[in-house]
């Protein structure tokens, strides 16, 4: 196999190259095969672009500071990952349907989702934050690589229903190890699911390198299954619309999946729980740090004439609106009612649980008369 | 009204609901050209399409996954696990997502997924072909979860199951495939029971005999012998096992004051456990005698030779009756 | 004595099995550089090498599989499962491989395998880090299912559970992981109570409480709270929930007459099924109630804002007690 | 990559190209990679592999016939894959150990396992037949595909230890679909563990034909998860006796797992219990049997100057003793003991389990009372 091997659509069938457009200084690299992909993105796309990965960059600040001040149960932090994120997410039609884990908050944010859809579930305020079907992508996945077969199965049921819409499976370096993930690229090959693995290889596992899942390029695993690998510039947000453009593409067009491997970094920590600290170096932190995908892109507008400063201030302010939504939202976001709790674990009447409920109805009005009977008094029924 | 096997039943069941609702699919290990090792699926991938009956690669996750996915996306998914003891490596798939993402999306995700499972022993198999696997989704809140012990029940159970907006275990007694019965396949599925009510399949005044799957006919031929003995026993079939539908149960124990349950599967924790806890807080004052379970053993399902010495069997549900009256029994002059 | 976190308590026993025999491995998620992430395995890869704490790749049933091949040559696995909710793509191995692998061989082939699980709810985290999956397992034969409840049964039980020759479920009650509590790191194996014991924790007479995990905790503070009320409440800390040490809690039944169970697993099928209806089996004479259960609702973990509408609490095990004793209760004036 | 890709050991590291030796028709085909490591395989090591081969269809022959007498519960034929089995099993050492799925009964064969031994299981007499322990060869698997992961601990801790012993793990192609065998290979890489998987593709999976599982040869899946994977003529044993050779010194070495991929067929049905004639053509059937394991090497051996005819003689008599000492074994097994259904659940004394048998020995004595009462009467206590 030589370099030159392409499939049809022009997606390069060597994963071991690395396909990267913008350089970490901002300079646009030409590249015979995905050029064409982008050649519409100008500088006014790629304005909309560093305005979405600012935005969310500035918004996930924002959500850790609310973890931070109790307003949030968890967060995890997407920063570093703007690229990737934005860039598959806005190659997307309203029609496909996404399929993420829990950290995909710019991929959500691009379906449409609002601030307090957005926090509900980290506030632990219900189950979800809002409606799948009306955005166009599934409630978050903590079960680690769960959703690549759901992902599939969707696209599954798209193809047979002769739709050209895709799905997208996002997932992580770590969660390549499961065996889920494997078995969605064994049924996606198997029946042409018109379906995108979009994996984020964002170097850590909570505490475990990459290198402890892999020792291959995670895009190496897809030609084994029977479909091109692609490993993108996870930091590059072009590299990635190309790539998706070009595996949704081949979706569309009934020649099954992809698995692209967007090579990217957590800057942050893995949650608001955990301190990184204790398993990797600053240096490795400083290094990755220079790659950061929204100073290329800046660079990449500046040579390209745009006025940079007057961006990078209006996209600040703009983002500093969002995230002042952001804020202002997670207080609105509602305290559950207690007897919510039984609500929507079957969606037909079930007589075990309309008992249970009744019960449970029984033990709290107990405190309401005992409160009525102290006529106000604190605490319950004792 | 039509004599068909168990089998047949459920293969005239399936082939209904896909007539029915072009949103239901099959899919499975071998359910296509081959019909399924139990031939349930028999010629409906030739009548309804690969993409209807889809024969899937080998790995019950990814079945269970994908099922999930076709759901999202508004199919009704009915999954084929070939044989009870393969369901464990879609255990994830199912308890953590089938189970429960219509709780996590807060009613806007249904998961009408049927998954049929042949369960149970008796038929000489191999390692992990005889699993009582329910108690384990009886526990998981999100499922239904339901057993047929006939072609008549089969037949309309699931065409119900399917037609259920929530997820249904269903399981069928794998040993019964072959026996015959009469089905109405004119009926409508509205007139029909609801799958959750249980069934008083002999009725009787002295004990009540509870059960579901392969073991109501034992229990039947239990009823009848115990009848020449004397001792008139009710046997009612649960047909749900979750939610059970309890005012049929309890109608019963409050008129016999004495419950005997039996299941294939092992004691500890299995359905009995939840039906003797259950009945004896709703009927404590009716009870003339502990409930008394007559079930498996508490092993793993044991090689074909031994399986007669797991199984409950009538010599064995009959001692359990015996206890319930306190007749001269097994467990005679034992300390409890 | 040494006073010690739950989590401390659990790390000097693993430090300890470890130091005794050098084929006892630890294998996990984030245990070794992180020291897992409640930090039960801190420092113990430092002092043991890579070799002996194992970090793994991302995948539960990889874990779990490999440690029955390790088993296989003779090793003795201790297998983090790293919140509750993750167990469940290892439950075929689990189910299939580790309980039935001694059965399967004849006796040939040991899985002295250790599962440490983190299970519970109570410290308002994201969903698929609160359940209370151990009627799964206690429902499984072949494996040995127990909780620890304190810091001192923790430091000995984690080393017995390493080195039984049967596989140990062992579940360790997330909320109390910073609970302090004096170890006593001198006192020997061979002198300590046997794991599969239950400790009668608060001594009492009206009515005998059952649970584990960390419910132990909020029991004994109701006991208390009862005693206030005049009632004297019995608290037994199961330590085995497979198998259960029927002899302390008959023999304490059997004194009260009244048994109230509670844990945080829903009730359907849950723990508190087998333990109600065993007790009635075995006590039936001597009950003057029904046994309640005090549970979990049958629902998915919900929502950290919800969750003390979920999981039992004091009130709610008092609830409890006054309907065993039928004093006014939730359930006054309802009908069974 | 080039055709002449290999790795250090010589191993191919291009997957598709499908290793023989002995074509069809019996001729040596030169390679310059794998010759040598057949180099000591003279005629009359030859002529042993042709007896093992020989012997373990006969007593695949038996099995059958025993199966449809009524002497066993059921049976999975191996006949078609003796090669495949005979070829990779020879090539192991006393130290090594095999975790196998349910139809490698020439693999057992080759540990040592009896006749007694090999058809306990299948009679449904007890739960296993052998001592792992005693042959180095677990217990059968019939959960597909979980057997990889055993192999693979059972190999992470000999290397642990110190030792060069190697595991094999023994699959079919169904298998590969199965998260567990995908979940291997990512611990076998990670780890460097000692472990070969043998994957015998004999193109069916009950019904399903392989396609339905990979669009690819199975043997390229290994290079995605970083371990070389080599695909061989499954009915050649030389080719397959080399590359399993060539795996295990890898593995001996510490250079890691290996996947070989055995192009092989299964001549009958899947099981007793199954007829292919439901899912596939005579002609496939037909077309199968000129490639024959069997006739190819006696080809071999005669080109090479053996007097086939006497060695086919020899060997079918001993083949037929064998066959009659398998028949007179499987009469020898005892039925078991009613008790003893209890037997070994635990390693250690359980309260519980005690006490249930406990009640069902009163249960059963229940019966010898009636019988003792009735003085020999037919029948259980009632
Ligand atoms: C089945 C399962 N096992 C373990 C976990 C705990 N866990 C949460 S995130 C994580 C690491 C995931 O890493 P990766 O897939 O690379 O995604 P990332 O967090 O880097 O985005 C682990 C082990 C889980 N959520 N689910
Ligand atoms: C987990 C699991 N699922 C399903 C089965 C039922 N089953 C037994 S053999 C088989 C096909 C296996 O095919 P393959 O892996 O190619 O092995 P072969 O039988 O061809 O040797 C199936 C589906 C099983 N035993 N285990
Ligand atoms: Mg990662
Ligand atoms: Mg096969």
């Amino acid at each position: 196999m030589t370099p030159s091997d392409r499939d049809a659509t022009g997606l390069l069938t060597r994963p071991d190259h690395f396909v990267q457009l913008v350089t970490p200084t901002g300079e646009r690299r030409a590249d015979p095969e995905f050029d064409r992909w982008v050649a519409d993105v100008d500088a006014d796309a790629l304005s909309r672009l560093y305005r979405d990965m600012s935005i969310v960059r500035r918004l996930d600040t924002e959500a850790t500071a609310l973890q931070r001040q109790g307003e949030l149960g968890l967060w995890p932090p997407l920063a570093g990952q703007e690229a990737a994120q934005i860039g598959s997410a806005r190659a997307l039609r309203d029609d496909d349907f996404v399929f993420t884990s829990y950290r995909e908050h710019a991929v959500a944010w691009c379906r449409g989702v609002g601030p307090a859809e957005l926090l509900t579930v980290w506030r632990g305020s219900a189950a979800s934050g809002w409606n799948p079907a009306e955005h166009g992508i599934a409630v978050p996945q903590i079960i680690i690589g769960a959703q690549a077969l759901h992902a599939t199965g969707w696209a599954m049921g798209a193809a047979w229903e002769g739709s050209d819409a895709a799905s997208v499976a996002y997932f992580g370096d770590g969660a390549t190890s499961e065996g889920d993930v494997n078995e969605a690229l064994v049924f996606a090959a198997s029946f042409d699911a018109p379906v995108v693995f979009f994996c984020q290889n964002n170097q850590w596992a909570i505490s475990e390198p990459v290198g402890l899942q892999s020792k291959q390029p995670l895009a190496r695993r897809a030609d084994g299954f029977g479909m091109p690998g692609v490993r993108v510039d996870g930091n590059d947000v072009l590299a990635v619309l190309a790539a998706t453009r070009i595996a949704l593409d081949r979706a569309r067009r009934g020649e099954g999946p992809t698995l692209i491997e967007a090579v990217t970094y957590r800057l942050g920590p893995h949650t608001t729980a955990d301190d990184p600290k204790r398993y990797r170096t600053d240096d490795e932190l400083a290094e990755w740090r220079t790659r950061d995908p929204i100073t290329r892109l800046l660079a990449l507008l500046t040579s390209m004439g745009v006025d940079a400063d007057a961006l990078e201030r209006e996209v600040a302010e703009e983002a500093g609106r969002a995230a002042a939504e952001l804020r202002a939202a997670v207080t609105t976001i509602p305290d559950p009612e207690p007897m919510t709790v039984f609500d929507h674990v079957y969606a037909e009447p079930n007589s075990h649980l309309a008992r249970q409920r009744d019960h449970y109805a029984r033990y709290l009005a107990m405190f309401d008369d005992a409160d009525a009977a102290a006529s106000g008094a604190e605490g319950g029924a004792r | 009204m039509t004599t068909l096997t168990f089998g047949k039943a459920l293969n005239a069941g399936l082939r209904r609901a896909l007539a029915a609702d072009e949103k239901v699919v099959l899919m499975g290990e071998d359910i296509g050209s081959l019909g399924g090792v139990f031939r349930v699926t028999d010629g409906l991938k030739a009548e309804f399409g690969a993409h209807r009956v889809v024969d899937t690669p080998l790995s019950e996750a990814g079945i269970m996954g994908t099922a999930v996915g076709l759901a999202y996306r508004g199919f009704r998914p009915v999954v084929e696990i070939q044989f009870d003891g393969f369901i464990y490596p879609a255990f994830d798939q199912i308890v953590a997502q089938v189970a429960k993402l219509h709780y996590r999306s807060r009613g806007n995700v249904r998961m009408p997924i049927t998954i049929r499972v042949p369960f149970g022993g008796g038929i000489g198999a191999a390692e992990h072909h005889s699993e009582s696997p329910e108690a384990y989704f009886a526990h998981t809140a999100g499922l239904r979860v339901v057993a047929c012990s006939n072609p008549a029940d089969a037949y309309v159970m699931i065409q119900q199951a399917i037609a259920s907006d929530d997820p249904v275990l269903f399981f069928e007694p794998k040993r019964r495939y072959h026996v015959k019965g009469e089905v109405d396949e004119s009926a409508s599925l509205a007139d029909a029971k609801p799958m959750g009510v249980a069934s008083v399949v002999t009725p009787g005044t002295d004990v009540t005999l509870v059960t579901y799957g392969a073991l109501v006919q034992t229990a039947r031929d239990a009823a009848i012998a115990a009848a020449e003995d004397g001792v008139s026993v009710e046997v009612i079939d649960l047909r749900s096992l979750a939610p059970v539908d309890y005012a049929t149960v309890e109608a019963s124990v409050r008129r016999t004051g004495r419950l005997v349950i039996t299941h294939e599967a092992g004691q500890q924790g299995g359905v009995g456990a939840e039906l003797a806890a259950s009945v004896t807080e709703r009927c404590f004052e009716f009870l003339e005698a502990a409930p008394v379970r007559v079930t498996g053993h508490d092993i793993p399902y044991p090689p074909a030779k031994l399986e007669r010495h797991h199984l409950p069997d009538l010599d064995r549900i009959l001692d359990g009756v015996d206890r319930v009256l306190g007749r001269p029994n097994s467990l005679s002059g034992v300390e409890a």
